[in-house]
């Protein structure tokens, strides 16, 4: 932790970045956004297991993009999103620089090429407990599988917090905002719930990092982050493709191989 | 993986010694071949021609009862029974009416998951075949494969029709040398076998005597009715000819079991009409 | 139900399934009138969005189907199509929504019978599973 | 009115509601589901849960559902024929369990509804629901109505309070005429006044801030751009604190249908960015910094400023629903701090 | 508010004996927004057409639906209607009742029913069609021929006489093809080199003409009157440019023994080799495979006595990069060879042979100098049997299909074999003749009758070896089904025409489709037998379906004029089906994102980055741009983008949307 706010006030003496994008104590045990512009104001950064957000969302948000260079506190799944949104054309490899706590003090990745090995060299697939609620699910019964979501879905607001707290939910003008014509039923019913998420997991195959926070965002608990992993098992069981893993990336529903696997089209 | 033995009548009575040959060999490579329980007669030949109903009922039965048993496929060695029940299968499968109605006339239903596998298919499925030849079978043989293994081609699918090659395949594995033939699949007579010995001592002898001219010395079959007819009809056929043909008639099982080690006796060999000289000694020797 | 007649809809490229399709009808070959095509450039161009359009408006059934691998008039894509397609149908499945009740199929425009064998067979299949209720419920409100 | 003291038994409780649901009232009550506990209808007193401090969402789509059919139409023959929403179907509700900051939220729902024309739907809808509290017993960190002018204990806007004494005893305060309806239909049920030191039993949640103070300062604040800038940079521009809130009424109409089909009235909120998106392409408020702020505005400025009345109870819920862990009361602080 | 007419056709009966026309017209008329509603008994005939006319301008019509055949079919009649009475063609479309509804379905209420529910979708996809502009595209005047047989050369040498540049790209060393193989020609017999070599010479001196042998297409992009090919250039090991063509080096050449490719195998070339005497380009080619040097680094021999120094062993394969406006396919075709017919023993009997190598043996310039000598062992066969329909019209194990070019070849075999063997015994089996053509049929009937060929209807079921014969067995149907066995010296199997071993790759790097049997599609089999469904490229000859010379040269002709004709004008107008970006004003620009995934999705690279700049030069942000040059229409783009900013004009959002809704809402008919 100290090395890490050393290695903050470093940067922002040196005005080698112009914030520090990381985490401090917040309300109820948890810990929260914290965006350190004064090498004074260093201090206040803690790092701990209770610092989940990924701060990659505020990499998209136009007033942070304004403070300048920001160097990022990163968790292994905020490293993918970095990447995959450099993959999409979003970010400037001169804009930021990963800030990376482990054992033995911060590492500082300033690079694309350099994020990019960080994350080679981690275990990016599913965790067992995720991998064995995904096959508890695939053995479950068709009509269990429907009634358990259409039970989720039925307490979705359309709050779009799932979106909001998303990085890779940068679109300035959602699906759900086309209105000519409209696409997806904007009132918070079965068939606007059902349709919302369907588009919105599909939207992310392929491209989402697995960082949990759209279930972590969701105020009424629906656990959205089993559709997403369920597609990033998808299409890296079809198609041997992970996301996030290079700054040019594979897309990998934008792309194909002339042999893809596939046993149900006659 | 069960595999189910469908004997059919020729196998208990005018080739005993195939089925004889057949089940030393598959003892030898620790293969086991329960019959078919309660089976019946396959309708072969006379039922396809008079009465298409019983034509398929009685296959159906068989494959009914042994898919019953949860025999996965059978082995059908007699090559005529092979075929009707490998077409009754097609029949059934191609369509549900037909197959209802026929699974109601012998009150058993078959439902399509035993497969039915010819002697030359199940042998090509021994991996590693080669490995059990103690004495290699170091002849220049025929390899005469008769109508019924690989036609019709559209529903058998087995090999091809015309120019067929797994027994030969099978052989070189025994060690022996096939004959470039033309006469493979060339009639032998069939079921004239009774009623006009004329005509099969005309097309059997036309077969002896191109597999004699082109040095085979013996002809191997799969084929009960083939082996009648080129064994058993020897002498119509000499008498045709006007000249001695003594070249042996041999079942692609008991050339499997020379070749495993088995003796002779165990192979029925001694039953042929032709009589095929072994030489106890060496198998190798000139004399099979 | 004997007298359900399903409405399906088959979203089919222009250059294979749409020329096959009117093979089909030049053969005077027959099929199900249960079904009605819409015509779209290239398999590439069927947004997922549109399946779900199709069953929320009340489709029994769908059928997509395009240029065989390889065969594309736009040469990929139908390939692109495909890992649309397994994917979707992945989540589909995975959100309970039966997958019985979509069709992937290449057919080129030389397979006029294919096609009437295709449609009659989902037709069937689809008689079979029954009106989709259970999506066709979502449509009401289902709030407050 | 004056208060009306009288104790009832939880046995009573459970047959009350029950009693509701004979009477064919749709009864909605806070329900513990997963980690979450959230209003869902409910048949007997069981479902209920107490030990919680707040549900995730408010009370207020018992009268103000997320998804309300305003009319349905039909065109027919270039003549187009509208139906209107036939009021005397809706459900007789009682919210049963909400907490005293949740029964005053209605205040603000009706000063809103009602604040020009009155609202149909609303207007019907309220008149058919019947609020039974419960004070709180407990608060955490994000409570705060002892700064808003609520209280644990208050009895304003509740039809019936109940008080839990301990022992499955609670004091039940009988505050308005339809909460007296409700104990002359069972009042057998009910006990008499007990003597009972009902403030002991109360949660004490701090007061924090003074809201006219709020007011006050928020007046000379809307121009300092980087005050708002400070204070939003976390948020990321959802709409959970709205939709979760007791007093939030922003609402988006949609049509569904073709030829025939239904107006809709859905949630919205001043977070999304498209909230106050023009045809135009132009957007008065682009960004997020703006958004937090029309927020705070509203509720602490210009209510009280139009309507009269403040536009939050200090339930806490945004701040407990905040993805990004916007604690409302940090900022009204800060505000109370700041010197425009 | 939309006015649309919809035009139900009966199409003689073919529509209106399924189909109550008189009931969808009726329910059309009460759909919203339609303003006119008429059946009428052929509306793509000119009364027919003036009906959609004088409702247009009359009713003042928006929009138009002609309920009838498939859009492939009067699509653009239609559009052209409209487009002359002032109407956009593109606010036009087609309800196709009769392929996919009258055809095929029976006779109905569920029939009409669903003609009106195609009705329906189409008035709502017309009510959100918009008026669209046709692109103009510049066409690059220059042809890519590729394959130089008699086709490829006719078409070369027939858009260079009309002026156009001509880049023909042949696979082989020289240009010539099959044709060059022959010996002589049905039904005039004569010689096929003589009347060959000459167009040959003419193609090689053409001015407009360039010539790439020995080479192939890597691959073609773009679109017509823009294509873009890489070709393929096979190192020859040799500098074309310094070879004279003198020969020596193949003369000299120690490797001498590999079966030659021209001959079918029957002769023997060296490893630096001219296909034959005449070819064009007359330079000869390092077959690397055998060549001495290649395989053991050692020799040179070539090189050394080469008068010019040209000899190039380090030549590397080179691309060459043309731009070209059009594309004629002649690739030819290839016979069946390996053993599908396993029992006629060929490939297994030296001296059972197939059609092109008795040609080589029959040509003067073959490897036994014209004389009939059996490839075993020399013999002048004294009989031989000929095989028509080896593989043909034999579904069970060879081709379903006529491969039409062998019941006249077979008989012209027969006939020279009679008349280079006089005592001779020529035997045919054949199923039919098919002698269908300007003096075919006179040409097999003197084969039968003057040439004393002697044609058996019946099928051989095997031919063996006995005796330093070949037996053939077989069966003379005509006279009662007479088992026959004949003894012969030679057998001759016409074996089936089929596609070129690499037509499927090559179909794929065109995007051209091809049949089951892998022969190239026409766009049409009657109306459109010369163009492919890629616009641009045409096909010529046996490489659409097995053809005669008379029929190749006629097509390759026909292309030619397809493409004169598409080079007649400078630029070309096109369908403006293509995809496009949303912009908008300031301070929007545009509601793509710029994630760029549209751009690893289109397949014809038409997708580009734009940098929108405010006025102080300042970038405000990268969004896709459609080079509407490049893009086909494909729309697979518009599926991939998550804020819906692209779109795809002609099957807009918006109307497969409404199209969707509309098929699916029978209720709101009526309403």
């Amino acid at each position: 932790m100290n090395a890490l706010r050393e290695k903050a006030r470093e940067l922002l003496a040196t005005k080698t970045v112009q914030v520090v994008i990381g985490y401090a104590p917040g309300s109820g045990g948890a810990a929260r956004a914290l965006f350190v512009r004064e090498a004074a104001q260093a201090g206040e950064l803690v790092f701990d297991e209770t610092c989940l957000q990924n701060l990659a969302a505020y990499l998209m948000k136009p007033e942070v993009r304004r403070l300048g260079r920001a160097a990022l506190v990163a968790r292994p799944a905020t490293l993918r999103t970095i990447l995959q949104l450099a993959a999409e054309n979003q970010l400037a490899e001169s804009s930021l620089l990963a800030l990376v706590p482990g054992a033995d003090g911060v590492l500082s990745l300033s690079t694309f090429s350099a994020i990019e090995a960080h994350v080679a060299a981690q275990d990016n697939d599913l965790s067992a407990a995720e991998k064995s609620e995904l096959e508890k699910f695939a053995a479950m019964g068709l009509d269990e599988r429907r009634e358990f979501w259409q039970e989720q879905f039925s307490r979705c607001l359309k709050c779009y917090a799932c979106r909001a707290a998303c990085p890779l939910c940068y679109c300035t003008r959602c699906t759900v905002e086309c209105n000519q014509p409209q696409w997806i039923p904007v009132p918070a019913h079965d068939l606007g719930n059902l349709e919302w998420n369907v588009m919105r997991a599909m939207h992310l195959a392929g491209r989402c990092t697995n960082c949990g926070d759209c279930s972590r965002a969701c105020p009424v608990g629906i656990p959205l982050y089993l559709l997403n992993q369920k597609l990033c098992s998808d299409v890296l069981s079809s198609f041997n493709q992970r996301s996030g893993m290079a700054a040019r990336a594979d897309h990998s529903l934008s792309t194909f191989k002339p042999d893809d696997p596939e046993d149900f089209i006659r | 993986m069960k595999t189910g033995f469908y004997p059919g009548c020729s196998m208990k009575g005018s080739a005993r010694e195939y089925s004889e040959s057949l089940l030393a060999v598959a003892r030898e490579l620790n293969r086991e071949l329960p019959e078919v329980p309660d089976w019946n007669c396959c309708g072969a030949t006379a039922a396809h021609n008079l009465d298409p109903d019983l034509a398929l009922a009685l296959p159906a039965r068989i494959l009914a009862a042994a898919e019953k048993d949860g025999m996965d496929e059978v082995l059908v060695p007699c090559a005529a029974c092979y075929s009707r029940l490998k077409v009754t299968r097609h029949e059934l499968l191609e369509d549900e009416q037909l197959r209802q109605r026929i699974s109601g006339l012998v009150e058993a239903d078959y439902r399509g998951s035993t497969e039915v596998l010819n002697i030359l298919e199940w042998l090509s499925r021994v991996p590693e075949l080669e490995k059990h030849v103690k004495k290699p079978f170091q002849r220049k043989v025929a390899c005469y494969y008769g109508c019924l293994l690989v036609r019709p081609a559209g529903i058998v699918k087995f090999d091809r029709p015309e120019d067929p090659q797994t027994m030969d395949l099978l052989m070189r594995k025994l060690g022996a040398e096939p004959i470039d033939w033309a006469f493979k699949t060339e009639c032998c007579g069939a079921g004239f076998s009774v009623s006009r010995t004329d005509l099969v001592a005309k097309l059997s002898g036309h077969i002896l005597e191109d597999a004699v001219s082109r040095g085979a010395e013996a002809v191997i079959v799969a084929c009960p009715m083939c082996h009648l007819n080129l064994d058993m009809r020897r002498p119509n056929i000499e008498k045709r000819a006007g000249k001695k043909i003594s070249i042996p008639v041999i079942y692609i099982t008991q050339a499997l079991g020379l070749a495993m080690g088995l003796p002779a006796k165990k192979l029925g060999l001694q039953r042929h009409k032709v009589a095929v000289k072994i030489s106890a000694a060496n198998a190798a020797a000139k004399d099979i | 139900m004997p007298d359900f007649q399903p409405k399906i809809v088959a979203f089919v490229c222009n250059w294979c399934t749409y020329a096959g399709a009117d093979l089909t009808g030049t053969s005077r070959m027959k099929y199900s009138p249960q079904v009605s095509i819409i015509r779209f450039p290239c398999t590439g161009r069927i947004d997922f969005m549109l399946l779900l359009k199709a069953f929320a408006s009340g489709a029994d059934g769908i059928i997509v189907s395009g240029c065989h691998p390889n065969d594309c008039h736009y040469s990929s894509g139908n390939f692109h199509a495909r890992r649309r397609w397994i994917i979707f149908r992945g989540l589909l499945d995975f959100l309970g929504i039966d997958v019985r009740r979509v069709q992937f199929s290449w057919v080129s425009a030389a397979e006029g019978a294919k096609w009437a064998q295709l449609v009659n067979e989902t037709s069937e299949r689809i008689r079979e599973l029954g009106p989709f209720a259970g999506y066709q419920r979502l449509r009401g409100l289902g709030v407050g | 009115m004056e208060t009306e003291k009288r104790s009832i038994q939880r046995e009573a409780l459970a047959k009350l509601i029950e009693q509701w649901c004979r009477e064919g009232k749709r009864v909605l009550a806070p329900r513990k589901s997963g980690d979450k506990v959230d209003f869902d209808r409910v048949t007997s007193l069981s479902e209920v849960s107490f030990d919680h401090v707040q549900t995730v969402q408010s009370p207020k789509s018992a009268v103000f559902p997320r998804v309300e059919e305003l009319f349905s139409f039909r065109s027919a023959d270039g003549q187009v024929e509208v139906r209107d929403r036939e009021l005397d179907i809706l459900p007789e509700t009682v919210v049963f369990g909400l907490r005293p900051c949740d029964a005053a939220a209605f205040a603000a729902l009706e000063a809103i509804f009602n604040w020009d024309a009155p609202d149909r739907l609303f207007t019907a809808r309220r008149a058919r629901t019947t609020l039974v509290a419960v004070a709180c017993s407990r608060a955490d960190e994000y409570c705060f109505c002892t700064s808003v002018g609520g209280g644990p204990g208050a009895v304003a806007g509740s039809d019936i309070l109940l008080t839990d004494l301990g022992q499955g005893e609670f004091l039940a305060e009988i505050a308005s005429a339809k909460g007296r309806e409700m104990l002359q239909a069972a009042d057998s049920l009910f006990g008499p006044a007990l003597d009972a030191d009902k403030e002991s039993r109360l949660a004490k949640p701090a007061a924090v801030f003074a809201a006219d103070a709020v007011a006050a300062v928020l007046a000379g604040l809307f121009a300092d751009t980087a005050f708002w800038e400070e204070q939003s940079r976390r948020c990321v521009g959802c709409g959970a604190c709205a939709y979760v809130c007791p007093t939030c009424a922003c609402f988006d109409i949609q049509d569904e249908g073709g030829a025939s089909g239904k107006r809709l009235r859905c949630w919205d909120s001043c977070g999304f960015g498209l909230f106050t998106l023009h045809t135009s392409g132009h957007n008065p408020r682009p960004l997020q910094s703006q958004r937090w702020r029309q927020r705070l505005m509203h509720k602490f400025s210009y209510m009280p400023e139009r309507q009269g009345v403040l536009g939050c109870v200090g339930c806490g819920r945004c701040s407990r629903g905040c993805p990004v862990d916007m604690n409302i009361l940090e900022h009204l602080r800060a505000i109370a701090e700041a010197r425009p | 508010m939309a006015r649309i007419g919809v035009f139900i056709c009966h199409c003689g009966e073919n529509i209106s004996a399924t189909v109550d026309v008189k009931q969808v017209a009726a329910a059309a008329a009460r759909i919203p927004g339609v303003a006119h509603s008429v059946e009428y008994k052929y509306m793509c005939s000119d009364p027919g057409q003036q009906l959609v006319k004088d409702a247009i301008r009359e009713k003042g019509l928006t929009g138009v639906v002609v309920a009838a055949c498939s859009p492939r079919m009067h699509e653009p009649t239609f559009r052209r209607a409209c487009a002359e009475t002032g109407l956009n063609p593109f606010l036009c479309e087609m309800a196709n009742i009769r392929e996919h509804c009258s055809w095929v379905h029976e006779k109905g209420d569920a029939t009409t029913e669903k003609a009106i529910d195609i009705v329906r979708t189409l008035v709502a996809k017309v009510k959100k069609n918009k008026a669209l502009q046709p692109i103009q595209v510049p066409v690059t005047k220059v042809a890519l021929v590729i394959g130089g047989g008699i086709a490829g050369i006719q078409a070369s040498l027939d858009i260079a006489n009309a002026g156009h540049r001509v880049i023909l790209v042949e696979r082989e060393p020289s240009i010539g093809g099959h044709m060059s193989q022959l010996s002589e020609t049905f039904p005039t017999l004569d010689c096929s080199q003589c009347i060959l070599t000459p167009r040959m010479v003419e193609v090689a001196q053409h001015p407009n003409i360039t010539l790439y042998s020995y080479a192939e297409l890597e691959s073609l992009d773009g679109f017509i009157g823009n294509f873009k090919a890489r070709i393929r250039r096979k190192a020859r090991s040799l500098d074309e440019t310094l070879c004279t063509g003198c020969g020596l080096c193949t003369q000299k050449c120690p490797t001498r023994k590999i079966p030659g490719e021209f001959d079918a195998g029957l002769g023997l070339r060296p490893a630096i080799y001219v296909p034959f005497p005449q070819a064009v380009p007359n330079k000869p080619v390092i077959d690397r495979e055998h060549c001495t040097y290649y395989r053991t680094g050692k020799c040179r021999l070539c090189e050394k006595i080469c008068p010019t120094q040209a000899i190039r062993f380090d030549q590397l394969d080179e691309i060459v990069e043309v731009e070209v406006g059009a594309v004629v396919v002649a690739t030819g075709f290839d016979i069946k060879h390996g053993d599908f017919f396993p029992e006629y023993g060929y490939g297994k009997y030296p001296d059972v042979i197939d059609g092109l190598q008795f040609e080589r043996l029959a040509s003067a310039s073959g490897p036994t100098l014209g004389e009939i000598r059996r490839p075993s062992d020399g013999k002048v066969p004294e009989t031989v049997v000929f095989v028509a329909c080896a593989g043909s019209r034999d579904p069970a194990k060879g081709i379903e299909y006529c491969s039409k070019i062998c019941c006249m070849y077979t008989a012209k075999h027969a006939m020279l074999y009679r008349h280079k063997v006089h005592g001779g015994k020529p035997y045919v089996f054949y199923m039919d003749i098919r002698a269908g053509g300007k003096m075919y049929e006179e040409f097999v009937r003197r084969a039968m009758e003057e040439d004393g060929v002697q044609y058996v209807r019946g099928r051989i079921s095997r031919v063996f070896e006995r005796d330093g014969k070949l037996v053939v067995k077989g069966a003379d149907t005509l006279l009662g089904a007479r088992p026959m066995e004949i003894e012969a010296d030679l057998v001759v199997l016409a074996t089936a025409a089929v596609a070129q071993p690499g037509a499927e790759e090559l179909a794929q790097k065109l995007h051209v489709s091809y049949d089951a049997h892998r022969f190239f599609s026409e766009a049409h089999p009657k109306l459109r037998p010369v163009e492919t469904n890629t616009a641009g490229i045409f096909l010529a000859g046996a490489c659409q379906a097995p053809k005669d010379i008379p029929e190749s040269v006629a097509q390759a002709s026909g292309a030619a004029a397809k493409v004169a004709a598409l080079f007649s004008r400078s630029e070309l107008v096109r369908e403006p089906l293509i995809a496009v970006v949303d912009r908008q004003p300031p301070p929007v620009y545009s509601s793509c994102v710029g994630c760029f995934l549209c751009q690893s999705a289109c397949p014809y690279q038409a997708i580009e980055k734009e940098e929108i700049r405010g006025r102080d030069g300042q970038l405000i942000k990268t969004v896709a741009r459609v080079n509407p040059g490049l893009c086909q229409g494909c729309g697979t783009c518009v599926a991939f983008c998550r804020t819906k900013s692209i779109d795809i004009q002609g099957f807009s959002h918006e109307q497969v949307h409404a199209e969707v809704l509309a098929l699916l809402n029978r209720g709101e008919r009526d309403a």
